[in-house]
């Protein structure tokens, strides 16, 4: 896009893709920069305020409450790379843990199974939201609107209107194992981050992925399969989803049906601080990363500091905004 | 960095005082109300009180407690989110010798210190047999659910389908949830009105909120139904009082969590007291409306100055949903 | 009327650092038209928008009648009576025709409301000037990309405006379209608008212009009369040296088929398509606008659904509607809309480069950089792309500049079968006798070429045959000894409009000739 | 564009404003024409179900259970059709009704002025969502999630985190009183649509709102001020979602913080049923009201058929996909 937009496109369509009008790369140094900084006061002040924040077990404990959102925000930003968007993820997260949990019911030994079953729910969910998509033209927003609203109804019909209880101890094991000190969940997610973020710079894949949110049309005459690409960011989605449904199920060893309600719009939110253009084409895993560990950071701090619930919101709403006002506008500057 | 009082850092304040996190599963008025109750107690105990709110997500809830774990508190006291979850953590809190309270709702953990829980069911059984007395023991009913699978749905509703066994002729028309809200009971009650008409005999709401919602719905139909709640909110003692409802059933708030920090303390204190005692509703009919609702409106901060009193009798005889100091 | 309507004080601007504009001057008089000419990337677009208000210049000035113009401001420009016909065309696709004509000035009752239908009926007196039958009524979606531009050309035309700046207004329109907007340009002429035009087409520039205005690498290298200079003292002062045979000669065509398309239905078509090319072959494709050819380079490509036929490239049939298969077997499409079809604007030009090749450059999935670099690199030198280098973002490159990387990211790998829709349309002189050697080179390396243009020279000195289409179907062949004769031209404009030969030819006059255009 | 979109774009961003390719009268037909058949479908089999469902009182039932929806959809059209998004209703529908609960309390007499402060509340939010879009440039999925989490924060504040119980009875006036057999609200909805439906058809301030999403870069070279555009639709719908707060507030008399919560969804949901795209510069006022009117219905028919709330969810989430489905492929099958 030509420097017009700067000027001409306030926040409408094209201009959300123009909001930030440098190259990638510069473009990406911004992002880093400006949210980094942003990133690091809040760090300073919350270590200021209280001597528990800057702990090793906070860390974790910060970590730990990361991992869910980690996985759904790592499937939500190659959906909004491609131009479109996951509304679904939250319910999926309460469809697979009702199903894990009613797996390890059964079969209280067998924990894979769960685990599989869980997955396998969710990679269904995205396949469907993939398929209606790319091959019947239904709009992301509202094929997934769907799918949260059916999925979160299907969430309750498999424990009958009620949470799954009574459940194994060794349920727990998936997620509340350590291994070299580290939770099971902050594993998953750092493997996760760091070979999307390998595959999205590295792989034709990953290219493909930008091609078909930047331009769909040439990216075809390019010869890329758009309808597969589409296809495939959906479903890892709901795969996505779907273990960090049975994450969330095993580390409160119970299935709630109204797990994960709202995690969504987190998700989605880091992945837009985290630079991405909700017109496709343009955002990286390192950024959303990023935006989810400025949300965390900030539930975490504020509970620490004993922020009564509704300031939080207050404050979190606030600072996001602020944290992109700032990002804009150094994104801006430079050019 | 510097650790003042107010963010509740180890070592914040004086040796003897203890330090008691608690986190609720979210705003409400019955965890306001809950609030001011545990305050008033630990400000006459010196007791450092941790508050977080979960948003009504259990994993939420979870991290909150880690966090009281990292900061070494000397007891934990969960409002839960979800019934019968955080096993893992209350076994890492036991790891840690906390005293892991669960109050107002279970937790499915041998490791428990205590619980303080309130009779659900009794609450169910109480509202639904005043309806059936207005009734005369028969007629059709609806029933508004909470959001289901929350402890308190699943034990009211179970109270409520208890005293109907003894009434074959009270029928359900129609039961279903509105997530404890007014604005959406009063569409899922316009709704049922519409395809049940004046077949209504009588609305059973498994909280005020619902029941007043109901109410609205009537008023627009231009009926009038017989309409009983539970929880004894301002607006549901006030429609007691001028007769829109025909009853409720008060879970006070402040009395039950200021019970369970009681309760919570003296465990880490090590003192005796009943690890396990039970909050029983007081039934709230037009006649004692009137006490009630000094203790929870008019008169709320008198009712709050005696209420660290009142918590050590309850503890004494057991009753702890008793809201008179003898004498 | 010699008065200044426009005066460009020392306009500087730069991008990233780099410098686009070093202090250009230049005067605008009412009643006068100017051409700006230059290389792609010379800068013009990037002044007309800082006429426009559309960019802060970095610094200088712009007076309008010789009141200063805020900077970045576009409505104080429109205000002021300056309007644009950007080179990047701006419709708003989803409304109709005659509101995008009256978007912010529209006609309303005595009520204030809404008149749609005098809107309706003046935008058909509007366009009727243009001689093309657009229904005001219809979809901008729904036009193509020519008749997009007749429209926003109508636009800005009739917007009653004292200053005019048309950014290449030509570029995806056809000769007969060309003619009208000759017409329309003089009459505002008489009407005493200034205006700035942009074309890359010699002819363009002796039909229209009083004054050729030349930038090169953002600084003004030449203003003067046109009476005064040569079409070569103006291609030097673009291109910095001089241009021989702009057209390079054709080599003979081999002999065994590379392309064989046979019955192929293309969807909104009524009869079905038959053609052959030959290895080494440049076949032209000629028609007026909404001939179809786009549609058929697509329908062959497989981007556009075809319903029966057969494409066969080398000996092997190519399974339809699967583009990917037409590029394993050797096909490449250069598409019609490079904005909207060519490039994708937010990747830089190493992806784009690499894109359709993909699987060329990688190992199990995972792309070989420096292979990667190096392939690209060596295709974009071989179009002379003038970029930041392979990290600069396509959507900020010149027109023209876009064009090339289009074209020469086929050039990593080996292609039977070339099809190019508007090859040179918004490229510079230089860069086009650039492409032109480049297709005769690639052709003579024994590649197939089918080129659909609007370009009447082009088709008429680059092909070895020529169809010329109309309504989605081949109206007629050209051999090459046809294509040389010198009534070409009207035997073309007859079969293209569906006229019997013997009837009188229709606007003669205007109907440029190639001996104007290329330097030989 | 040329046609390749209908190949090509499969539901990405290109692809949400391709997904229905012919012009817009015809497209508009095609809308009305396919989800008019899938509602009445749905109409006929509710009436056949329950002879409850086809009667009068049952319709203004159904009427003033929309009329809060409507007025923020109507709104969220507007800023829809602007290429953005307002995700903040909900929560701005909490606070303007707090805010009003709270002044009510303290002047029970004057309803006027609670009706007035929950308006000024409501266009306040919006006046700040229109500025961080319009001159900020953040984009307006951030703006306007922000404003979600502090608007709803700020509405707990107002009630010291719980609702405002112990209202005058008058306040239910402003929601309860009938005015020729209609409740307030309904009167407000119809008002609302037809004077909205004839702004966007007959006045120039409807013609450049659908030019500013259609192409802002055009629009802004054409003369039209698109910042003020842009900040007038998010102005109006946070005014009509202040005014639907008091309207939900009052009819229940109570100022619950929760209030709205999620009511953007369905909003949205709306909308883009009622045949607009997210990209912006397409879309129609009646659409909303179609779609709005699918999802009401749906909510009153299933009760009225005692369908469990958690089994509502599924099939609502399934018809509101199926809808769309068949509209996606009647535009496409006329094309
Ligand atoms: N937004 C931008 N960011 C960075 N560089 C830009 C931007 N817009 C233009 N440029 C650069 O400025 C130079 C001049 O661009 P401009 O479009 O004015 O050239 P032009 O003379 O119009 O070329 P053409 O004839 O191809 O249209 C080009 O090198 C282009 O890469
Ligand atoms: N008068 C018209 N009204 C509406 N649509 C038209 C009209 N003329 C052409 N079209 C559309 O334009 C498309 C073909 O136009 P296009 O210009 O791409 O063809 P073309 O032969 O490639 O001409 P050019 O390449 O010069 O643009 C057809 O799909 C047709 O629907
Ligand atoms: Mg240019
Ligand atoms: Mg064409």
């Amino acid at each position: 896009m030509t420097s017009q937009e700067s000027t001409a496109d306030r926040g409408t369509a094209a201009g959300i893709l123009a909001w930030r009008p440098s190259g990638p790369w510069v473009r990406d140094q911004l992002i880093r920069h400006a949210m980094v900084l942003v990133m690091l006061l809040i760090i300073a002040y919350f270590s200021y305020r209280s001597a528990r924040f800057g702990t090793l077990d906070n860390l974790q404990t910060i970590a730990v409450a990361a991992a869910p959102f980690a996985l759904i925000a790592l499937g939500q930003t190659l959906v909004i790379l491609t131009g479109g968007i996951d509304l679904s993820v939250g319910s999926v997260i309460a469809l697979s843990a009702m199903t894990a949990a009613w797996t390890v019911k059964d079969h209280p030994e067998r924990l894979w199974l769960s685990l599989v079953v869980a997955m396998l729910v969710g990679l269904a969910a995205g396949a469907i939201n993939g398929f209606l998509v790319s091959k019947v033209n239904v709009p992301p927003f509202i094929a997934t609107l769907g799918m949260l609203t059916t999925a979160s109804g299907l969430a309750y019909v498999v424990g009958g209107g009620a949470p799954i209880n009574g459940l194994p101890q060794n349920f727990g094991k998936i997620a509340n194992t350590e291994i070299l000190g580290l939770q099971i969940p902050v594993l998953v997610m750092i493997v996760g981050i760091v070979s999307l973020a390998l595959i999205m710079k590295r792989t034709s894949y990953g290219m493909r992925v930008y091609a078909v949110g930047g331009n769909p049309v040439a990216a075809q005459i390019a010869g890329v399969k758009t309808t597969r690409i589409l296809f495939s960011v959906y479903a890892l989605s709901g795969l996505l989803a779907g273990l960090s449904g049975v994450m969330l199920a095993s580390r409160v060893i119970s299935g709630p049906p109204n797990l994960g309600q709202g995690y969504e719009l987190d998700a989605i939110a880091a992945v837009v601080i985290g630079g991405a253009s909700l017109l496709g084409g343009r955002g990286s895993i390192l950024g959303t990363a990023l935006g989810l560990f400025l949300i965390q950071t900030l539930n975490n701090g504020l509970d620490i500091l004993l922020v009564p619930a509704y300031w939080q919101s207050v404050i979190k709403g606030t600072l996001i905004v602020a944290a992109v006002t700032v990002d804009v506008w150094s994104a801006k500057r430079r050019v | 960095g510097d650790t003042t009082a107010n963010t509740g850092d180890a070592g914040a304040s004086g040796g003897d005082s203890l330090r008691i996190g608690v986190s609720v599963y979210d705003m409400s008025s019955f965890i306001t109300a809950g609030k001011e109750g545990v305050d008033a107690y630990a400000k006459a105990n010196n007791i450092e009180v941790l508050w977080n709110s979960a948003n009504l997500d259990v994993a939420t809830q979870a991290n909150q407690v880690d966090q009281f774990i990292n900061a070494g508190v000397d007891a934990i006291m969960v409002v839960p989110v979800q019934a019968d979850s955080l096993g893992p953590q209350v076994a890492a809190a036991k790891a840690k010798d906390i005293p892991f309270l669960a109050v107002n709702a279970g937790l499915d953990s041998d490791d428990l210190a205590g619980t303080v829980l309130p009779d659900d069911v009794k609450a169910g059984e109480q509202e639904m047999q005043m309806m059936a007395d207005e009734l005369g023991g028969k007629g059709n009913i609806v029933v508004l659910q909470g959001p289901l699978g929350q402890s308190g749905e699943i034990d009211r509703t179970k109270g409520i389908e208890n005293v109907l066994e003894k009434y074959p002729d009270i029928k359900i028309l129609a039961k279903d949830t509105a997530n404890w809200k007014r604005d959406e009971a009063v569409n899922k009650m316009k709704n049922w009105i519409s395809s049940f008409g004046d077949k209504i005999d009588g609305v059973v709401a498994e909280n005020d909120d619902m029941g007043l919602g109901a109410l609205q719905a009537t008023r627009e139909a231009g009926l009038k139904i017989p309409i009983v709640g539970v929880d004894g909110i301002e607006d549901g003692l006030n429609a007691v009082k001028n007769g829109d409802f025909i009853g409720t059933n008060l879970q006070n708030g402040a009395v039950e969590l200021a019970a369970g920090l009681a309760v919570a303390a003296k465990i880490a204190k090590g003192e005796e007291v009943d690890r396990n005692p039970v909050y029983l509703m007081p039934k709230v009919t037009p006649e004692n409306v009137d006490t009630y609702m000094e203790h929870v409106v008019t008169k709320k901060d008198e009712f709050l100055a005696r209420l660290p009193e009142l918590i050590e009798e309850n503890l004494k005889t057991g009753d702890i949903a008793n809201e008179e100091l003898p004498g | 009327m010699e008065d200044v309507a426009l005066e460009c004080r020392d306009l500087a601007k730069a991008f990233g650092g780099v410098p686009v504009l070093k202090n250009v001057s230049l005067t605008l008089r009412a009643g006068t038209v100017t051409a700006l000419a230059g290389e792609n990337g010379a800068g013009k677009s990037t002044m007309m928008k800082i006429a426009s208000g559309q960019v802060k210049p970095d610094r200088g000035q712009v007076l309008v009648g010789g009141e200063p113009l805020p900077h970045g401001d576009p409505q104080a420009a429109h205000r002021q009576g300056v309007a644009i016909i950007p080179q990047e065309l701006a419709p708003i696709m989803d409304m109709k025709v005659y509101e995008n004509l009256f978007i912010g000035r529209e006609i309303r009752t005595r009520a204030g409301l809404l008149d749609r239908r005098a809107m309706a009926r003046k935008a058909r007196e509007i366009l009727d000037v243009f001689g093309v039958e657009i229904d005001p009524q219809a979809s901008m979606r729904r036009l193509s990309v020519g008749l997009r531009q007749l429209v926003e050309i109508a636009k800005s035309t009739s917007r009653g405006a004292k200053v005019l700046l048309l950014d290449e207004p030509s570029s995806a329109i056809s000769e007969r379209e060309v003619a009208r907007l000759y017409d329309v340009v003089s009459r505002l002429r008489d009407q005493g608008v200034a205006m700035l035009y942009t074309t890359h087409k010699m002819e363009e520039i002796r039909a229209l212009a009083d004054r050729v205005v030349v930038l090169r690498d953002g600084g003004l290298v030449m203003d003067r009369p046109i009476g005064e200079i040569s079409d070569d003292e103006i291609v030097h002062a673009m291109i910095g040296r001089e241009l021989q045979d702009f057209f390079p000669p054709l080599h003979p065509r081999g002999d065994e088929v590379a392309l064989e398309v046979r019955g192929l239905q293309v969807s909104g078509f009524e009869q079905p398509v038959d053609l052959t090319v030959r290895h080494g072959e440049i076949l032209g494709l000629a028609g007026l606008v909404g001939a179809g050819r786009t549609e058929l380079l697509e329908a062959i490509f497989g981007v556009r659904k075809t319903t029966a036929g057969t494409v066969t490239v080398a000996g092997k049939q190519v399974k339809r509607n699967a583009p990917a298969e037409a590029i394993t077997h050797g096909m490449a499409l250069v598409p019609e809309d490079r904005k909207g079809a060519g490039a994708v604007l937010s990747m830089n030009v190493l992806e784009n480069g690499s894109l359709p090749r993909l699987s060329s450059f990688t190992l199990g999935g995972w792309l070989r950089q420096r292979e990667r670099a190096k392939k690209v690199g060596a295709a974009m030198e071989s179009v002379k792309l003038r970029s930041r280098g392979l990290s600069q973002q396509v959507g900020t490159l010149s027109g023209g500049n876009q064009q090339k990387v289009v074209l020469a990211r086929w050039l990593t790998g080996h292609v039977n079968v070339l099809l190019l829709d508007e090859p040179t349309r918004g490229v510079d002189v230089g860069a086009r006798s650039e492409i032109y050697r480049i297709i005769t080179e690639l052709a003579a390396a024994g590649m197939a070429v089918i080129m659909a243009s609007s370009d009447m020279p082009e088709i008429l000195s680059l092909s070895h045959r020529a169809l010329v289409m109309r309504g989605g179907a081949v109206a007629g062949e050209l051999s090459r000894d046809e294509l040389s004769s010198p009534h070409v031209q009207d035997l073309i404009f007859r079969l293209a409009a569906g006229l019997s030969p013997g009837s009188p030819p229709a606007d003669r006059q205007t109907t440029p000739t190639a001996s104007k255009e290329d330097g030989r």
